[in-house]
């Protein structure tokens, strides 16, 4: 008991410190992959290749001037940040890092809670998130700011039903809302030749997840909450120094979770083929797939950013027009013909 | 987490309820803003639904948690429905003060 | 169960019809499917469903009210061709929104636990809260539907806390195993008694009876008059059958400690609503004030704590007082679409301009009143039969206010025959449909009032 | 512990259902409802039952509490336009909620004897549990909530949708 | 509306196939266009610490020569001024004072000789126009600023140091070939 | 058989609802004719001594014990001969008055009343006669309404709710009594045999009492009656006192008495009291009146509370002259507003002060208004005499005083009569009555029936009491209680 309770607590920590860092080095790497996506060098002075550009990026935001609009709601302007960041925190605690580790004699598992609502747990933080938006924006008291939490609250909204649906077959498919579950159905080979991933039993789905995703982490192309050239910002417009700093970090740890729950979800999260055949250590194995889980997740963090820099933003009526009479009807239709399937393969 | 079960009586439960329960009545009651009422209202649902939960709970029947879960959907409706159809009157009026509901009378 | 099966199919089908333009077959549809209803309705075919009947039974009870509900609907939806004729963009919407609250009427008619008649007052109530609110631009029709909205939200509150009451005291939601800890005295009173109290609140709302009515006139008043019979109608017999259902097939036997709120709830809402309706100028507020009255004679039928013989009684009580309400509303409706207004002169000198209308609103008034050899005399004659040995007080109060409500029924007919057209200029076109619908509701009427076995023989 | 925590719920739930009902400001009215829904929630968890909580969480904290602030968002209200009623009708209200409860408790007083099992089922609150239940004895009502959907869906267009003629 | 050019295109608002509008093909092209620049050699350099190497002809920042001895070579006879295209170049000619020979080569000097570096555009007509190799464009580049001041160059900034000469023999060179 | 007097006069109805056009009186004078006629077929082969003739008995509502049930006896055919005479003099009497639009609905209206009336008096099932009792009501509210005099509106719609109001108590009282009947039936037979205990029984008598006193009517009830007889239109009028008010009559008789026999030991005193505090009353009143039409009102309230008073006193003999009476009153009563009308029309007014010195212009109407006049006072020879005669003598074998004082309208009613006639008949003819036209043919014609029926009547009443006597006394056996 004391061990496990030591083990968990540590395992928040760690995994905190791990989004922090991730978050931190997201920004790093998003940088530097624009100007690579543009044939630019990207940030290159601090440090050797600049690595040490988040940690500058970090004292800047801390020591630049801290301000408030008149206007404002004070205390709200001050707790959206903190909501945003908190969301974005807690979202990873059902997200099963690796296989179970052996510590003292104990097998451990490496998942903060395995709860039993599991995935709905993702879901139900991931819509909790919009109210550092929504509410930053509003206590800001500026029109752009408003325009931005609307567009943001509409938006999250709108996407979570087709994400939800899309989760359902999955559901359906595995028979749990358990993460742990999830991933380890993924074991094994499918048809043969591939991994048995959920991506490849349903490639449908995995693309509306992923859209979906895309437009929860207000990323582009669906970041009009914050489209620069059309909101000033939006909701962050009168944010500065670190609550600034916080609603960008609370979108990179967004994007490290989002990305997380793809690889999970769809890509067999620490598993990889052949992996548990050659290495029989546990500990030895869960270290591989924390790395396996891992590049994976970096894989989906390059793949937002690749996304970002290749397509153009959405007009509002768009995004509205793709997410309910695109997204959602082809994720009911997704989900009818995965009901189908299972209940054909019952008979067959 | 079945403690509670053992060390909190229900009746805590059914006054709470209905604590929250007359707190939202009276919000309807004394708001005119008719997004608040509504939001009060929700408030009452909210209050029956931890008194279906707990009475489920205590008893260890589905039945109530299920009721519950049908009432969540049902609010999810009712309030679609009645945002739209506040935003309607809003347009008309350019307020949502209830107390403006009194053209019916003349 | 067919029957909701069939009306949500249909109601998806015009659905689709509003989206594809297609307005003219939408009124002909909506007609095939409650026509459809009716055949299944009365054939008893819903041997089928079987595995569900601890959630929905239809059984002769819900079959007869669905088949009045049906048949007002079916009569409303010809009205509606021509009532909706000039609305473009949703008048396929607004036909499957009456389809699906009458899918929710028949869940509630047919409903064996708590649940089932939470949600289908829910499922009725939901589309009827636009439906009052349709007429966008109508700041009248806004106010309806927000007053209608928010009345009916709160009232769901209402009944909620109170059927969480009532699984509290009982650890049930099952009509039939809340009858046997009733039975039993297996419940814990003090929970049962909030319960019980809150449940007669909420329906007194969903059924408008004083002193729950006052939103009830002004909703009547500002929806789309097509709407408000659809109210006036459906609406008031399903929220009823309920009501009467629950707390006699529940509470018979603990009837002593609630037939007296009930019975105080019927006199005010007698007396309040008859009272209050002599002074109307408007039809249509009226019409709001006398469907208060009629609900507070129709509660006769919970005191008298007698199933069998109460349900025939409400049964032909809401018949007659469907049939009458839409004809009424069929010749108002008309005349209202016409002249544009809605107070007792339009109806001035109608008699000697529209004979058929005239006629007919002259039945329809007659049977409103309870005045023999219209439907509405056996309505009333049953509900005071049945209530004479518990309430006698009552019943005298309930006949002192029949005679008070001809008063103001009668200024329909006084205006139509006795009172000279101010505007002989605007000749009254009638639609061969609204002259078809008159003809069948005061057939109806006459008819169920000179036999009025035929139509609780049929189920019983 | 988890009774004093289900005390400091309960006690946050009636302190925040107040200030939603008094904030004179509607959006700090809706926080405070979401903060009592979640308090609410959280009861939720300690009655062990898992699925209610994070249905709560998704669709009242998440879905509808965020409709409403984004009406009210959306309407730009704020504690300016905020309408108040009269004291004296305030203070009707507030007697009048405060009678009912009054007469709720007073008719409750001394709760009786609940028939309660001994050792309830603990596990009836998990997903899988309730689930089951939903789609055998449950499965009409899931399939007729789905009218209710479709037609607060309809109804919600048909209302809320601007017409082409409006514009002029 | 005939076009000046034959390259405008006829917009076409044909309507789009089903695989055209669901637009997943056009997405992964997109990202393929993407991910190949990402491998491609970068076009930028790191510049402070890097420099991108210059033609032989660059024409950059101007100079103003002095002669072997010291002595400035302009004598202010606004030939380059003329020449301008930009109308970069303004001066102030002067009379040499007795004891000033050391300084200036002929009698007349420029007291004063402006470059608007904004306005200039490096043309080198000035460096042309020059009838005593006074004038010559470097492959200096003109450092940027924050003020708009600070790019009209004086005499402090184009008069060559004599402790840093400029060799100019390149330039000279191709200009001695043309 | 009986149903066939029932339906001829709707028929005859729902035909003239149909049509359009001046044809329309003569078919309904000729429908009435036709009933009347087959109503004197009736009468010709009608067993007196069987209970019931021309019974029938169809089920109707089974479940609620409501039969249709009708059948004759010699009350019931003393009611049907007063209708079915009255009704062909009343279309008679209006072929020059109805200018009005829709005169087919008139007559169709008048018809359908006929047509409540004779159901109301063939009824054997309570339900049944509930229903005629109300059918009655509508269309002579319409008739009424439509063509009555100024403030019409108000006035009968006064009437309709207060009628209204009191048969509704009649049908709780109904369903009270069918609620006791061991069979549970609405059968005539099967409410005589209910049991009730003491304050069920009460309450069955008083509200039966209420309906029917408000139809007769009876003293503190009879507030709608003056206006609505002064602003209906004559036919109405007629209609209204000639046969409808006999409904109430008919109804002591045949329902409220025989229902609860023992009720009567209660409360039967007082209601003989306001029976004659009415008399006395409206004869009081009736001196002070102007208006010919209203004072003629009040002697019909005054004569019907004579009837009651001795209805009340369960005597033999007030019952049987209370069946001839009704049958009087209705002839004379339609006599004297016939020629109230008369005088209205050509005077335009009711005024009898300026009235004065027809008899001089118009001699005939001066001799037959004359005739009824006697007949309404109940001169010997006349047909008022015979009823007015046995109600008193019943009334005073019942008491002394309230005979006594009952016997004073007869003093009165001399009084306001003679007044009447004195009033517009004699005297100086003045600028008004100068050029008053005796009778036409038409209405020659209906007073002179009326006046030959009131001689007849006078001369030999007797052809009333062997037709109704046997079964009068039998309902009275019924009413006391054993």
């Amino acid at each position: 008991m004391e061990v496990e309770l030591i083990f968990k607590i540590s395992l928040v920590i760690v995994m905190f410190a791990i989004s922090l860092g991730i978050a931190a080095y997201a920004t790093y790497g998003e940088r530097k992959f624009a100007a690579w996506f543009q044939d630019r060098m990207g940030p290159s002075n601090a440090g050797p290749w600049g690595l040490l550009q988040p940690l500058a990026d970090g004292g800047k935001m801390f020591f630049k001037e801290d301000f408030i609009p008149a206007a404002s709601e004070k205390f709200l302007f001050i707790l959206a940040p903190c909501i945003a960041m908190l969301t974005a925190l807690m979202t990873s605690a059902v997200i099963p890092w690796t296989t179970d580790v052996v510590v003292m004699g104990q097998i451990l598992s490496v998942q903060v809670a395995d709860l039993d609502i599991g995935i709905l747990y993702v879901l139900g933080f991931v819509s909790i998130g919009v109210y550092g938006i929504m509410i930053g924006g509003w206590s800001s008291n500026n029109k752009y700011s408003l325009m931005g939490a609307v567009r943001a609250s509409s938006q999250m909204i709108s996407y979570e039903l087709a994400m939800g649906l899309s989760l359902l077959a999955i559901i359906i498919m595995t028979g749990s809302l358990g993460l742990r579950e999830i991933v380890d159905g993924q074991t094994g080979s499918f048809l043969g030749f591939l991994p048995n991933w959920n991506v490849f039993k349903q490639p449908l789905g995995f693309l509306l997840f992923l859209i979906c995703a895309f437009a929860e982490t207000n990323r582009a192309p669906f970041d009009l909450p914050e489209c620069e050239t059309e909101l000033v910002g939006g909701y962050h417009t009168e944010y500065s120094s670190m609550k600034l700093g916080f609603f960008l970090f609370a979108e990179y740890i967004n994007m490290f979770i989002s990305s997380a729950v793809i690889a999970t979800v769809y890509f067999g999260g620490y598993h990889f083929p052949y992996l548990n055949r050659m290495i029989s250590d546990p500990n030895m194995l869960a270290a591989a797939g924390f790395a396996v889980f891992f590049a994976k997740i970096f894989f989906f963090i390059f793949l937002y950013m690749w996304v970002r820099w290749t397509l153009p933003r959405f007009r509002y009526d768009q995004l509205m027009h793709l997410g309910w009479k695109t997204l959602i009807p082809i994720a009911v239709l997704n989900l009818l013909l995965t009901g189908a399937v299972m209940i054909l393969k019952d008979y067959i | 987490m079945t403690e509670v079960l053992k060390h909190v009586s229900i009746d805590y439960y059914i006054y709470l309820s209905t604590i929250l329960f007359c707190i939202g009545v009276m919000g309807v009651l004394i708001r005119r803003n008719a997004i608040i009422v509504l939001m009060c209202v929700e408030l009452m649902l909210n209050s029956v639904n931890l008194l279906f939960a707990a009475f489920s709970a205590y008893r260890g029947d589905a039945n109530g948690q299920l009721f519950v879960f049908f009432i969540m959907v049902v609010a999810a409706a009712e309030v679609a429905v009645g945002l739209a159809i506040l935003v309607m009157m809003y347009r008309n009026t350019k307020s949502v003060d209830v107390s403006l509901l009194d053209k019916l009378k003349h | 169960m067919v029957a909701i099966i069939i009306l949500a199919f249909f109601g998806v089908i015009l659905l689709f019809a509003g989206i594809f333009d297609m307005r003219k077959s939408i009124m002909p549809i909506g007609v095939l499917a409650i026509l459809m209803a009716l055949v299944f309705t009365l054939q008893d075919i819903d041997g089928l469903f079987n595995d569900y009947t601890n959630m929905f039974l239809f059984d002769t009870f819900a079959r007869a009210f669905t088949v009045v509900c049906l048949v007002s609907t079916l009569l409303i939806f010809l009205l509606g061709g021509e009532f909706l004729k000039d609305d473009i963009h949703h008048k396929g919407d607004k036909y499957a929104l009456m389809l699906f609250a009458l899918c929710g009427a028949i869940t509630m008619l047919s409903a064996q636990n708590l649940l089932m008649i939470f949600l289908g007052i829910e499922i009725l109530s939901i589309p009827l809260y636009i439906l009052a609110g349709s007429q966008k631009d109508d700041m009248h029709s806004n106010e309806a539907g927000m007053k209608y909205f928010l009345m009916g939200a709160f009232a769901t509150g209402i009944l909620l806390f109170g059927m969480a009451m009532i699984y509290g005291a009982t650890g049930q939601i099952q009509l039939s195993a809340i009858w046997t800890n009733v039975i039993a005295d297996s419940y814990n009173h003090n929970l049962m008694n909030v319960g019980i109290i809150m449940l007669i609140v909420a329906f007194c709302f969903k059924i408008s009876a004083a002193p729950f009515h006052f939103w009830s006139p002004d909703v009547y008043d500002g929806t789309p008059t097509l709407f408000t019979s659809f109210m006036a109608t459906v609406v008031k017999t399903a929220a009823f059958a309920t009501f009467f259902k629950l707390f006699l097939t529940c509470f018979t036997e603990i009837g002593g400690q609630w037939t007296t709120i009930i019975a105080v709830i019927a006199a005010l809402s007698m007396v309040l609503a008859n009272v209050t309706a002599i002074y109307q100028r408007s039809f249509k507020r009226m019409m709001a004030y006398s469907s208060i009255s009629h609900a507070g004679y129709l509660l006769l039928a919970l005191i008298s704590l007698n199933f069998k013989e109460g349900q025939s009684a409400i049964l032909l009580y809401l018949a007659a007082y469907s049939m009458a309400t839409i004809a009424a509303f069929t010749v108002f409706t008309m005349i209202q679409q016409q002249t544009g207004r809605s107070d007792f002169e339009v109806f001035n000198g109608l008699g000697k301009r529209k004979r058929l209308l005239a006629v007919t609103m002259t039945i329809a008034m007659l049977s409103l009143a309870g005045i023999p050899l219209t439907a509405g005399f056996f309505g009333k004659y049953y509900l005071f039969s049945i209530a004479i040995h518990q309430y006698m007080p009552l019943v005298i109060i309930a006949i002192l206010n029949s005679a008070i409500s001809i008063y103001y029924y009668f200024r329909v007919i006084v205006a139509m025959w006795f009172k000279e057209s101010e505007h002989h200029a605007i000749s009254l076109e009638t639609s061969p449909i609204y002259s078809m619908v008159a003809i069948v509701t005061s057939m109806a009427i006459i008819v169920i009032g000179i036999l009025p076995s035929i139509v609780i023989e049929l189920f019983w | 512990m988890s009774e004093i925590l289900t005390y400091i719920l309960g006690g946050i739930s009636i302190a925040t259902a107040l200030l939603v009902v008094f904030s004179k400001n509607p959006v700090h009215s809706v926080l405070y409802l979401i903060l009592t829904f979640f308090s609410i929630a959280g009861q939720y968890i300690l009655l062990n039952a898992q699925f209610l909580f994070i249905v709560q969480v998704i669709v009242y904290s998440g879905a509808i509490m965020v409709l409403f602030l984004f009406v009210l968002m959306l309407l730009n209200l704020n504690k300016d336009t905020e309408p108040q009623k009269e004291n004296m009708f305030k203070l009707m209200g507030v007697v009048a909620g405060g009678l009912l409860l009054v007469s709720i408790v007073g008719m409750l007083k001394g709760i009786g004897h609940i028939n309660l099992p001994e050792n309830p089922d603990s596990q009836i609150g998990m997903v899988k549990n309730l689930g089951l239940v939903l789609f055998s004895d449950y499965v009409v009502p899931f399939e007729l909530s789905s009218i209710l959907f479709l037609s607060g869906m309809v109804g919600a267009v048909l209302i809320g949708k601007k017409e082409s003629t409006d514009i002029n | 509306m005939q076009s000046l050019t034959n390259r405008s295109k006829i917009v076409s608002n044909k309507k789009m196939t089903f695989s055209e509008s669901i637009y997943l093909v056009a997405i992964l092209k997109g990202m393929f266009i993407t991910i190949q620049h990402f491998f491609k050699k970068k076009v930028t350099l790191d510049y402070p610490k890097m420099k991108k190497p210059v033609v032989a002809n660059y024409r950059g920042q101007h100079i103003l020569k002095r002669d072997d001895q010291g002595a400035e070579r302009c004598t202010a006879c606004g030939l380059c001024a003329v020449a301008c295209p930009a109308e970069a170049i303004t001066m102030v000619a002067a009379e040499r004072k007795k004891g000033e020979e050391n300084l200036y080569r002929e009698e007349k000097y420029a007291s004063m000789y402006e470059i608007n570096m904004l306005r200039c555009i490096f043309c080198g007509l000035c460096e042309e126009a020059c009838p005593k190799e006074a004038i010559f464009l470097t492959d200096m580049i003109v450092s940027p600023d924050q003020q708009r001041d600070k790019f009209i160059y004086g005499k402090d900034i184009l008069v060559e140091k004599m402790e840093k000469r400029y060799d100019t023999s390149k330039r000279q060179k191709h200009l001695l070939e043309k | 058989m009986g149903i066939i007097l029932l339906l001829l006069p709707l028929l005859f109805s729902l035909f003239l609802f149909g049509i359009k056009g001046k044809t329309a009186k003569t078919i309904a004078l000729l429908g009435s004719l036709i009933t009347l006629g087959f109503n004197l077929f009736l009468l010709s082969i009608w067993k007196q001594n069987e209970a019931y003739d021309f019974y029938e008995n169809y089920t109707w509502i089974h479940d609620l014990g409501i039969n249709f049930c009708i059948g004759v006896d010699g009350l019931t055919m003393v009611m049907l001969l007063l209708t079915n005479i009255l009704t062909p003099i009343i279309i008679l009497s209006s072929f020059n008055n109805i200018e009005k639009p829709y005169q087919n609905s008139f007559y169709a209206l008048i018809l359908l009343m006929q047509f409540g009336l004779n159901g109301v008096f063939m009824s054997l099932d309570g339900i049944l006669f509930y229903m005629f009792w109300e059918i009655t009501l509508i269309p002579i509210w319409f008739i009424c309404a439509i063509w009555g005099g100024e403030n019409r509106i108000k006035v009968t719609l006064k009437f309709f709710i207060y009628t209204f109001f009191g048969s509704l108590f009649m049908l709780l009282g109904l369903i009270y009594l069918y609620l006791h009947t061991p069979d549970h039936s609405f059968h005539y037979d099967a409410l005589y045999a209910a049991q009730l205990d003491g304050p069920g029984m009460l309450f069955v008598y008083g509200s039966f009492f209420l309906a029917f006193a408000i139809k007769m009517p009876i003293f503190p009830f009879h507030t709608w009656q003056p206006d609505t007889y002064t602003t209906s239109p004559t036919q109405g009028t007629m209609l209204l006192s000639g046969i409808m008010l006999k409904m109430g009559i008919y109804g002591v008789m045949r329902w409220m008495m025989p229902m609860t026999p023992e009720a009567w030991a209660h409360v039967g005193h007082w209601f003989v009291i306001l029976a004659i505090i009415g008399i006395v009353y409206a004869s009081l009143i009736a001196i002070r009146q102007h208006n010919i039409k209203r004072l003629f009102a009040y002697s019909s309230i005054a004569h019907v509370g004579m009837i009651g008073a001795g209805l009340f006193t369960l005597q033999a003999d007030a019952w049987q002259g209370a069946t001839i009476q009704m049958l009087a009153h209705g002839i004379n009563i339609v006599g004297l507003f016939y020629v109230a009308d008369i005088i209205e029309k050509r005077l335009k007014t009711n005024d009898l002060k300026v009235m004065g010195g027809i008899a001089k212009v118009a001699p005939k109407l001066a001799v037959l208004f004359m005739v009824i006049m006697l007949g309404s006072v109940a001169v010997p020879l006349t047909n008022g005499f015979p009823g007015e005669f046995l109600l008193l003598k019943g009334i005073f074998s019942y008491h002394p005083i309230a005979g006594a004082i009952a016997g004073t309208s007869i003093i009165l009613c001399a009084v306001y009569m003679l007044r009447v006639y004195q009033l517009s008949m004699f005297g100086e003819t003045n600028d008004l009555t100068k050029n008053f036209e005796d009778v036409s043919t038409l209405e020659f014609t209906v007073l002179c029936i009326l006046a030959i029926m009131v001689l007849v009547l006078g001369f030999y009443p007797n052809l009333i009491f062997e037709i109704s006597a046997t079964s009068v006394s039998n309902i009275l056996m019924h009413s006391i209680a054993q």
